[in-house]
């Protein structure tokens, strides 16, 4: 009861905070709770930051932001529900979400009601409908992959590759790209293996892997199963090269897996590791706040929070689909715009050009071995 | 047209060494009221079952109404006349005493088709009242049957084996449990239903005092067959009858 | 060759731990007719609690798992039948059904709120050491595991055949009428078995949770097995659910190596729909009459 | 007491028509959907309340329903065929899944439809070529009646508000018929009702089937409704969500499962303070509302009536939920 009336007390206040300075309301539409609460609470913990960090500075336009949650419940019908009512509360610009599988339904009622969207979410989709109101901050993994294609091939020399995937959305969608990546560099996936969603028991799977005659492994996952699939690899004393995208090599896989953890290779978008000051300064920061370390989730939500700052203010007033217009072809680079983090160029798209890493991890932790060009 | 509602040729049954009925035959007549009776043990409840087709004798025919009900679901034999009490209570708490009475003629009246389409009550709310007014339950027409009370439940049961105007009904042990008022008005309503309608019945049942008023003729079995066969008055000086109750 | 041992082998250790949770699944079936839809819940919880009293308090390890073990009894045993079954089982089954998957979801719930919604690292109780077995590798969890979860359910099994308090928890379970007048005190005996359930709930998450991770989710697919494992075996025998669990852990491995990676959740079912119509009291129930 | 009941119903579809008006469009869209769920929930409630059938598969059939509906319109045929091709479809699944019915009862029926329930979930996101996987279909049109377009919130609304209502009255007809009866007389004693010469084998398929057909029609709602669907919207997860609604809301009352949708679909709008917590308070006023009423909501609420009006008998019934 008690709980329940100080709950009740502090949304009404921040409700007349809301009001006192309501001048652009930001949608932040996350996977705040379900499956997916571990990545879309990141990715709202960086949004908040920044948002915080803007107000700070003295807002957009002058204009303060306010800053309004909606949880989707990582559930891709709620999402749209959330989004809808995120356009009914007059949002200027929606951020989110993360999850590719309420991303591709969400931003058909974005596009429907012209309000510029700053998604979370990998998944090549995304950015394959035609609609010009979605953008992302990280690119697809149909634009990381091919980087990782060469270092398979040529710093690995292998030429036979088995995939072990998530069979969903997001999984699906890195499996898709990684297959073309590999006809391309003519490398031959000799086992390929779906596992479900919150999948526990990867015996049988790394059984069929050790004996599938490949010389490197493909794993994309999500966070845990990853980190399972890395205890029982170590276990059954796989012996190959694990390589992945962005998730296998994050801290939280890491944290998870512990020993199993070392040696994996990755290419990661976005990382508290990488070496540019921006983003490690912004990574103490974010840990300092909040109490856990920073991840590519909450540099997403961060930079795409800078990323509205910036766009809005080049437009020179609240207009959504100047917002929209202008972003197409847009390139912006962190020297003069500090919240961006790293240069970074929207097609007309919406996807996302940015140079990223290749890291491995040694010792439990990320290290950065090469730096790989925007494509 | 013959007059004999059920015949029963030659009936054996066994589970495992034990043989429960031997060839045990006899024939019932319309209008007449039958008690089958004997101690514990007697076949009695088999033979019963091989009536109701439930059990399939092993040997023998079972024929009501001149058709075989050897393989017969319950809901088939019903239609085919045989209306039935249980032991156990055996009403639809749930729904009113007129619903439980409808209920029970229901699927005696048109098709499929028309009972889904057709008037919700199968056109039957007045026979459903003259059902209740004649077992006297005219104060609880509306009443949900499960709050009814034992006896009460058990004429809503016979009322409900009476409506859709069986040839003949099987009472299994209708007196148990009864009270004492309640038992001597379900008796003189079973009368008088026998009296109105000349339906058959068959009652198996323990209450002796109950039977012998009851009955028309009273066939008693031990260890699976007929050792008595008579009219109350024949029975209770039957001196087999005597011994096998009192002997064991 | 060596991948089908090593499938097997995994298989069975899995399968060990299902089977802890089915057979807690079924005495509790059995002492109260409960059909507990939150008893994967209850396996994802007692490594939380062991969590909550080693990262936040700083207790040591084994300390923490006597605890947990403990805490268990008492909340998933005890109070879980005071506040939740008691009331509710004149009522039927189906509201307590119904209130069990509310107990599920607010368990898995309170852990995200209160805990954490990201899985957390949980420490190994054995060493790590692998050993080989014709090709195969087997690690010393992984027999431990199996030893220990046998053992659990061999010790359960003779406590209820060998003890008189066993034996008249089985009678309470057959036939609680007769235990009744045979003078047996069932309110007790029933409130033993939903202690004993917490229990092996709490060993059955202390064993598997270094190998699973700690997730507030968990508890969703080990309900499930749990489930089919009870079933499959013989929803009225310990041995059948014994059994029952190392077959699921087997062919959930076995399917998924070598009939479908994309349909191995399927088999576990089929064979869940074929034993209920072919055999619906289980591989190794008895139709008639209920034995612990 | 009919006439009551008449004018009970007309005043709530009035204030259904007036519901949405003047509201913004995610209001709509929340109530499309507990309107939509509503009718999945009475297919259960006859199925589960009336008949006594446990089904945890009704999830399926929705998503049975909606990829039916999404294939065809995606085809380009009008979304009526697909309503009727999803009822068809699932009126026929439903009858199979009764089959099971007819040789097993209570705690394992549950886990033979739960069983089902996963198995189509697999193959809806394994058999990529038709139902294209775990990405789903996208872009499901909204149907157009006679030149009126229902794209526009407020449009579709009415649409679903129609559907709605032409179900409950459906269902309405169905349980007041001899057929509704010899579904109460199934769950209260099937041995009795067999006996009264109440073909049970075919009452136990038909009520498996027609509160399967329900799921389908909300399924082919929920197609243009969301306009995307995925087999995740489908997993068993949610057929116990469906299970909760009925039950919460009062399983063999005619307005139950709408009430039971309200609370799950509607209610958590009203505590949006709660933020997180609102599952956790959800999860435990359910398990207190069983301790209390098993027979849900509606139960409870008569229950208090009586309370007030001390003359008027509780129904014994509802000392006792639906049995499992």
């Amino acid at each position: 009861m008690i709980r329940k009336a100080t709950l009740l007390t502090a949304s009404a206040l921040s409700l007349m905070a809301g009001l006192a300075s309501a001048d652009v309301r930001i949608a932040s539409v996350a996977e705040l709770s379900g499956a997916g609460a571990a990545a879309g609470a990141v990715w709202h913990d960086g949004i908040k930051m920044a948002v915080e960090e803007i107000n700070a500075a003295g807002g957009i336009l002058g204009e303060q932001i306010d800053l309004v949650e909606y949880d989707s419940q990582t559930d891709p019908q709620n999402s749209r529900a959330m989004v809808q009512k995120a356009i009914d509360e007059e949002a200027f610009v929606l951020m989110g979400t993360v999850y590719s599988s309420s991303t591709v339904v969400n931003m058909l009622v974005a596009m429907q009601n012209g309000v510029p969207q700053i998604t979370g979410s990998e998944s090549p989709t995304i950015t394959a409908k035609g609609n010009p109101y979605i953008f992302r901050t990280a690119f697809g993994a149909q634009k990381g992959l091919p980087k990782l294609g060469s270092y398979i091939k040529d710093d690995l020399g292998a030429s036979k590759v088995a995939v072990i995937w998530a069979n969903t959305e997001f999984g699906k969608g890195g499996h898709d790209a990684f297959e073309n990546v590999a006809a391309s560099n003519g490398i031959e996936i000799v086992s390929d293996i779906p596992t479900e969603q919150a999948q526990v028991d990867f015996a049988a799977d790394v059984a069929k892997l050790k004996s599938s005659g490949a010389e490197a492994v493909f794993a994309y996952m999500t966070e845990e199963e990853s980190a399972r699939f890395l205890i029982e690899a170590e276990k059954q004393g796989l012996g190959l090269p694990i390589v992945g995208d962005t998730v296998i090599a994050s801290q939280k896989v890491i944290d998870l897996a512990g020993s199993a953890a070392n040696g994996v290779s990755s290419h990661v978008g976005l990382t508290a590791e990488a070496p540019i000051p921006a983003i490690r300064e912004m990574a103490a920061k974010f840990e300092a706040k909040y109490g856990y370390g920073a991840d590519h989730n909450a540099i997403k939500g961060y930079l795409g929070a800078y990323t509205v700052k910036y766009v809005t203010e080049a437009v020179g007033s609240f207009d959504r689909q100047a917002f929209a217009d202008k972003m197409h072809g847009l390139c912006l680079d962190a020297a003069t715009h500090p919240g961006i983090l790293m240069d970074a160029c929207w097609d007309d798209t919406g996807e996302l050009s940015r140079e990223s890493f290749l890291v491995q991890v040694v010792d439990g932790k990320q290290q950065i071995t090469k730096t790989l060009p925007a494509n | 047209m013959t007059d004999t509602v059920l015949s029963i040729r030659n009936i054996s049954k066994s589970f495992g060494g034990i043989h429960a009925v031997r060839d045990v035959s006899f024939d019932v007549q319309k209008g007449e009221v039958l008690g089958l009776i004997g101690p514990n043990g007697s076949g009695k409840s088999t033979l019963f079952n091989c009536v109701l087709g439930q059990l399939k004798p092993d040997t023998g025919e079972v024929r009501v109404n001149d058709q075989t009900v050897a393989g017969m679901r319950a809901a088939a034999l019903n239609k085919l006349g045989v209306g039935r009490t249980f032991q156990q209570l055996s009403v639809f708490p749930q729904m009113s005493v007129l619903e439980n009475i409808i209920l029970a003629g229901q699927e005696h009246q048109g098709t499929m088709a028309t009972r889904l389409f057709g008037p919700s009550d199968a056109g039957l709310t007045a026979e459903a009242d003259q059902m209740i007014k004649f077992f006297r339950l005219e104060h609880l027409r509306d009443e949900m049957a499960g709050s009814l009370s034992y006896g009460q439940q058990k004429l809503v049961d016979a009322a409900m084996a009476f409506m859709a105007g069986p040839s003949l009904v099987l009472l299994d042990e209708p007196a148990g449990g009864v009270n004492l008022t309640m038992l001597a008005n379900l008796k003189d309503r079973l009368r008088a239903y026998n009296r109105e309608h000349g339906t058959t019945f068959v009652v198996i049942e323990h209450n002796m005092e109950f039977v012998m008023s009851l009955c028309t003729r009273i066939i008693v079995l031990a260890e699976g067959a007929i050792i008595a066969e008579g009219t109350p008055d024949e029975i209770r000086s039957n001196q087999q009858v005597i011994d096998a109750y009192l002997g064991g | 060759m060596a991948e089908f041992i090593q499938i097997l082998i995994s298989g069975l250790s899995a399968g060990s731990i299902y089977a802890l949770a089915a057979v807690g699944f079924t005495l509790l079936w059995q002492a109260s007719q409960t059909i507990n839809f939150a008893q994967g819940e209850f396996v994802m919880l007692p490594a939380f609690f062991v969590l909550a009293l080693t990262v936040k308090l700083g207790l040591p390890l084994p300390l923490a798992i006597i605890l947990a073990i403990f805490l268990s009894v008492l909340l998933l045993g005890a109070v879980f039948k005071k506040l939740v079954v008691e009331p509710m089982i004149q009522h039927g089954t189906l509201p307590l059904v119904i209130a069990t998957i509310a107990l599920g979801l607010l368990l898995k719930e309170g852990v995200k709120e209160f805990y954490s919604p990201l899985g957390q690292p949980f420490p190994s109780l054995f060493p790590q050491d692998v050993l080989s077995v014709f090709g195969a590798a087997v690690s010393i969890p992984d027999i431990a595991n199996f030893v220990i979860a046998m053992g659990t359910i061999i010790g359960l099994q003779l406590f209820l055949a060998r003890t008189r308090t066993g034996r008249c928890m089985q009678a309470t379970a057959q036939n609680p009428d007769v235990a009744q007048i045979l003078g047996v005190d069932i309110k007790k005996m029933v409130l033993y078995t939903f202690l004993i359930n917490g229990a092996l709930a709490a060993i059955a998450s202390v064993l598997i949770t270094p190998i699973y991770l700690a997730k507030f989710s968990n508890g969703e697919v080990l309900g499930l097995v749990a489930f089919i494992a009870a079933i499959v075996g013989g929803f009225n025998q310990i041995r059948g659910a014994l059994v029952g669990g190392l077959l699921i852990g087997v062919i959930d491995n076995l399917s998924a190596g070598y009939v479908s990676a994309e349909y191995r959740q399927a088999v576990p079912m089929l064979l869940l729909i074929f034993v209920i119509l072919v055999r619906p009291q289980g591989l190794l129930g008895t139709s008639e009459g209920r034995a612990v | 007491m009919k006439r009551a009941h008449l004018i009970l119903a007309l005043i709530g579809i009035a204030v259904l028509i007036l519901a949405p008006i003047g509201q913004k469009n995610y209001i709509i869209y929340v109530l499309c959907s507990w309107l939509m769920f509503s009718i999945a929930a009475m297919g259960l409630n006859l199925t589960l309340g009336y008949a006594g059938q446990v089904s945890l598969a009704q999830a399926s059939f929705i998503g049975i329903g909606a990829y039916i509906t999404s294939l065809l319109t995606l085809a380009g045929y009008h979304w009526v065929f697909g309503w009727l091709a999803a009822m068809g479809a699932t009126f026929v699944i439903g009858l199979l899944l009764g089959y099971p019915a007819l040789r097993v009862q209570h705690h394992f029926l549950a886990f033979v439809t739960l069983a089902f329930n996963t198995i189509v979930f697999l193959v809806l996101r394994n058999e990529e070529e038709i139902t294209g996987g775990s990405f789903g279909l996208v872009g499901m049109p909204r149907p157009e009646f006679f030149g009126i377009k229902t794209m526009p919130q407020l449009n579709f609304y009415y649409f679903v508000l129609v559907l709605f209502v032409i179900s409950a009255f459906v269902f309405w007809w169905i349980v007041h018929s001899p057929w509704g009866r010899a579904f109460k007389a199934l769950r209260e004693n099937p041995i009795r009702a067999e006996s009264l010469g109440v073909d049970t084998r075919r009452i136990t398929l038909l009520a498996f089937a027609i509160g399967s057909a329900f799921g389908g029609g909300a399924g082919a709602i929920m197609a243009p409704l969301v306009q995307f669907i995925e087999p995740g919207s489908f997993a068993l997860i949610h057929s116990l969500k469906i299970l909760l609604m009925v039950v919460v809301g009062g399983a063999g009352f005619f307005y139950g499962p709408m009430l039971g949708a309200a609370v799950v679909i509607i209610l958590p709008e009203f505590l949006r303070f709660t933020e997180g917590y609102y599952l956790i308070i959800y999860a435990f006023l359910v398990i207190v509302l069983m301790v209390y009423s098993p027979s849900g909501l509606i139960g409870l609420g008569s229950k208090l009536m009586a309370r007030f009006r001390p003359k008027q008998e509780v129904r014994k019934d509802m000392a006792k939920g639906a049995q499992l």
